[in-house]
């Protein structure tokens, strides 16, 4: 399956809320040690509506299709990372608009426009212990993947591996936006809730592709 | 938990639920959405820059009660210390908007920040003029220097009162942002918590705090503050605070000034005023003039026990408009 | 004990010197003693009655809040939770008096029954013409047909605001004295209390109930209520408390009524505007109408977590009254 | 010693101070049992603002002296107990108008005015479990030793004997007003402390006199 239909596009975003699903008391611990603890909730109730919503949206065209799921995660979960998930699954769409089947370089432009999309919401940039940091290394792989001409399945593997390296990488970071902030220093040595979220993200969409 | 609630997920709702049929007169829904309240008048007053805010739910008066005549026209509701939705925020822009422009005035919060950005780009799609101004008056949030930094607090009052005469007077969105921003600017505020409030869906209480320390600064989500201590006489506490807005801005003698005495939702109303006769006395001893005074709850954190201190420095331009008359439900300014 | 105080002894004095500071043009001391303070322009309009409240502190806005225009005139201040002397309150009558009498209104309590019957005979010496109505509008604190048994808690408010009213109108006192009265004959309260309040000078809490209970009727001042059982849903409680007041006087259909929904101190707003919620769909179901509503602090007791809802049957006598505009610094109506 | 001057009067309320000083411990455990254990401070506080205020007081006028007493009193101790035991000083002090010195008759008649003011301020009457169910025996104890010429040494134990019986006897007696009223039955069994307050004033006011 080297492009993603509407189809493709409901198995992803249901394997996203499955593997959301297992991670949910994890993320809940790691966001309630440094944060208010939502995040699990959040990120299960922001899936769950999309996959809710997904077959009441008539459009074929992808793009909308996107745009109408960013709005409804937002307007369900409108917490730090549900609306930064849903600035992503927005500007995502944006790059998807009059197009009813994605291929690699497709993904690559959304991920970046994913990546652009949250430093201008969140004002924040790679380093600063965040999303970021799992987002961007997954967007670099894509594109990589892209460049290299690799079949879907590798080049989600490596998006999905990216994300893994860079939430294990924020441990070494201080927080600097969002409620962590106010733990600053105390928050190195501990993964990024955001980009663990993200990780878990990249997995579900990961486990859609086959060899 | 010890709340007088139904089902804890109901509260914000509920509460919205109970303020509509409280004040039909003043307040509606945008397309019976809890989410959006604006003005019963709100969008029917041409030419008139229109004032959006919104937040989490568990501050009242903040923000709902700040919607009225003479301040703001609309306002989006989140859940319990928890953003609205960027679509929230854009239905009720839609409905306010008198043509003129709509100013989006609220606190600096992550969430809330994101939110009215992505309902900024929702506005502009459909050609109504925004602008915004972060109410960032918690000196103890952030370093002087980093005031752009700071949460936003009580002192939200004094920019609400200040856009919303400004807005009543038919100034332009320009000149309506320019005097919110300059309140916002003028306006500092620092306070102290002595216990944690409880979020109705978590249910347990946010921080732990031992039966005899307090906090000076810690935000009103629980966020944490600058010091934690034994807990001293107000007077020593007053002091504390007071020292702190003055050398920020800084104050200084013959200033003339509004200030706020704010509980934090459990703390009597004498203890406030305790706190008040203090803060008088301190300020006269510098030779600065209480022109305006609040002494009561303004901006809450559901049953936390605290009180903040907000001074705001007036001149001829603030002044009138602060002094300007009003009327919310939540929030009565007849002389 | 968690207050933000001085010395305990002083809390009420310092209350009150607060209180002057913030509201000079509005309040002032007579012969600079704390226990009494009355309206700055009291005893100044030759011919109309003044209205004496007092009790003791710790229930603002009860009871210093209720005095200004169209309210009463001049109040005599205990210490927490103890009568004024019979001293106060005859020094406050006579800076009061217009010349047309006064009335001394207050709540039923032992200590100042005693103190406002020797202060009216302290005045009769001087010529000063008397009467006395006691607010007894707590339904839980004597069996119905013991109506003057009971306890005077939020439903004062609703006294004040219709004898204050009817003093305006320049009423002679027996007419002032017969409405107050009827106002008192037409209330009906009733209470829940969740947590306990701590009189600063004692320290601890007034009484001890579990993290899971409730106590239906508890009096202001913790005197033990009806029943105490586990923490139920508001709506449930709601509906116990308007059943207890709506069958007491008895209210019927097609009744017009006004409603307190009174926080006693540490109960959030937000919580009052759910309980509100219940209630008028209760009494819409009942077909009676909500004419005007106050839903907030009206009475509290410290920092107690609970509420009350108060319930004055209107007739075309009293509703004016109540519509009526008044201004203290704690209490303002002018729509 | 068969006559009561403005020296007497001043050694009288300094006895009952120390008298009630001795009790205030007792007097805090008993109203707090069942009201809100004022009750030892008051008194020893009331008792006290009485003493200090006596010497400013120039009257020899021993009812003119006595009023402005009560007065203070009230203004320092306004509790229930408080403004009753200074109605009875003003009561007292009514009967004894225009005398600068009081025989056993005197005091008879003062008691009794004092028997009076506190039904008619308290609204109650004997048998109510209150402080009247030790005042009333005792100006009745003070009649009977005025109408028996008995001296005054006699005449005070004799009062305050009768204000021990009567204390005592509230025992068997329901609340009905203040604050043990909301005990009503749970009354039963204990003293009522405002009645033992009125015993150990007259135990102060015995003392001073001797055979
Ligand atoms: N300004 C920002 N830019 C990018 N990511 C951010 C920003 N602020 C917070 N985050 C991410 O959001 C995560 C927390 O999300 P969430 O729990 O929803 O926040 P909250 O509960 O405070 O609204 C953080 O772990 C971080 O990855
Ligand atoms: N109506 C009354 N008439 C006579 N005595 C009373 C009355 N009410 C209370 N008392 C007396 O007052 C005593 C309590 O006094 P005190 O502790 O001062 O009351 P409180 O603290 O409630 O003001 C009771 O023990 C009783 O003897
Ligand atoms: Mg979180
Ligand atoms: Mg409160
Ligand atoms: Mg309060
Ligand atoms: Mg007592």
């Amino acid at each position: 399956m080297e492009t993603i239909n509407k189809n493709t596009l409901k198995k992803i975003f249901e394997s996203i809320l499955s593997s959301m699903s297992d991670a949910k008391e994890e993320l809940i611990a790691l966001d309630g040690s440094m944060g208010d603890g939502d995040l699990g909730l959040t990120m299960c109730n922001g899936f769950k509506a999309i996959c809710d919503e997904f077959d009441n949206i008539t459009d074929d065209d992808l793009g909308k299709l996107l745009m109408k799921l960013g709005m409804k995660m937002n307007s369900t979960v409108p917490s730090t990372m549900g609306t930064l998930i849903s600035t992503c699954i927005l500007k995502a769409g944006s790059k998807a608009k009059g197009k009813t089947s994605l291929d690699l370089d497709d993904l690559s432009d959304m991920a970046q426009a994913a990546v652009d999309g949250v430093m201008q919401r969140g004002n924040s940039k790679v380093g600063d212990k965040t999303m970021l940091d799992a987002l961007y290394p997954a967007a670099n792989a894509l594109k990589n993947a892209a460049v290299k001409n690799k079949d879907m399945f590798s080049a989600q593997q490596d998006a999905y591996k990216a994300t893994c390296l860079g939430a294990e990488n924020t441990k070494n970071l201080k927080s600097v936006h969002g409620r962590a902030a106010y733990y600053s220093e105390k928050s190195i040595g501990r993964r990024d809730p955001g980009a663990v979220a993200v990780m878990y993200i990249f997995r579900g969409i990961a486990a859609v592709f086959n060899k | 938990m010890k709340k007088l609630i139904n089902n804890p997920k109901d509260f914000a709702k509920e509460t919205i639920e109970g303020i509509i049929a409280a004040h039909p007169e003043s307040l509606k829904l945008v397309n019976g959405s809890w989410h959006c309240v604006i003005r019963s008048d709100a969008g029917t007053k041409p030419g008139k820059v229109a004032i959006a805010t919104g937040g989490g739910s568990g501050h009242l008066p903040v923000f709902l009660g700040y919607v009225g005549q003479g301040l703001a026209d609309g306002v989006s509701v989140g859940n319990v210390f928890a953003s609205p939705s960027a679509e929230a925020m854009h239905e009720v822009d839609k409905a306010i908007n008198n043509g003129a422009g709509v100013l989006h005035l609220y606190g600096r919060y992550g969430g809330d920040i994101m939110n009215f950005g992505m309902a900024s780009d929702l506005d502009e799609i459909e050609n109504i003029k925004v602008t915004e101004v972060l109410v960032s008056d918690d000196v103890a949030s952030a370093q002087k220097g980093n005031e752009n930094k700071r949460r936003g607090v009580a002192g939200m009052l004094f920019a609400y009162k200040a856009a919303g005469a400004a807005a009543e007077k038919m100034l332009p969105l320009e000149e309506v942002t320019r005097i919110a921003q300059k309140t916002v600017d003028n306006t500092r505020t620092m306070g102290v918590a002595l216990t944690s409030c409880t979020v109705p869906e978590v249910g347990t209480p946010t921080f732990a705090i031992a039966d005899d320390e307090m906090e000076i600064g810690m935000g009103i989500h629980g966020e944490p503050g600058i010091t934690r201590t034994k807990l001293q006489p107000i007077d020593k506490i007053v002091e504390k605070l007071t020292d702190k807005i003055l050398t920020d801005l800084p104050f200084a003698s013959d200033d003339t000034v509004a200030v706020i005495v704010n509980g934090l939702g459990a703390t009597p109303k004498e203890e406030l005023y305790i706190a008040y006769r203090k803060l008088k006395q301190i300020l006269s001893s510098k030779n600065i003039k209480i022109h305006r005074k609040y002494i009561g709850e303004y901006a809450t954190s559901l049953e936390m026990a605290g009180m903040s201190i907000s001074i705001l420095k007036l001149d001829e331009e603030l002044l009138p408009l602060i002094d300007a008359k009003c009327y919310s439900p939540f929030f009565e300014q007849s002389r």
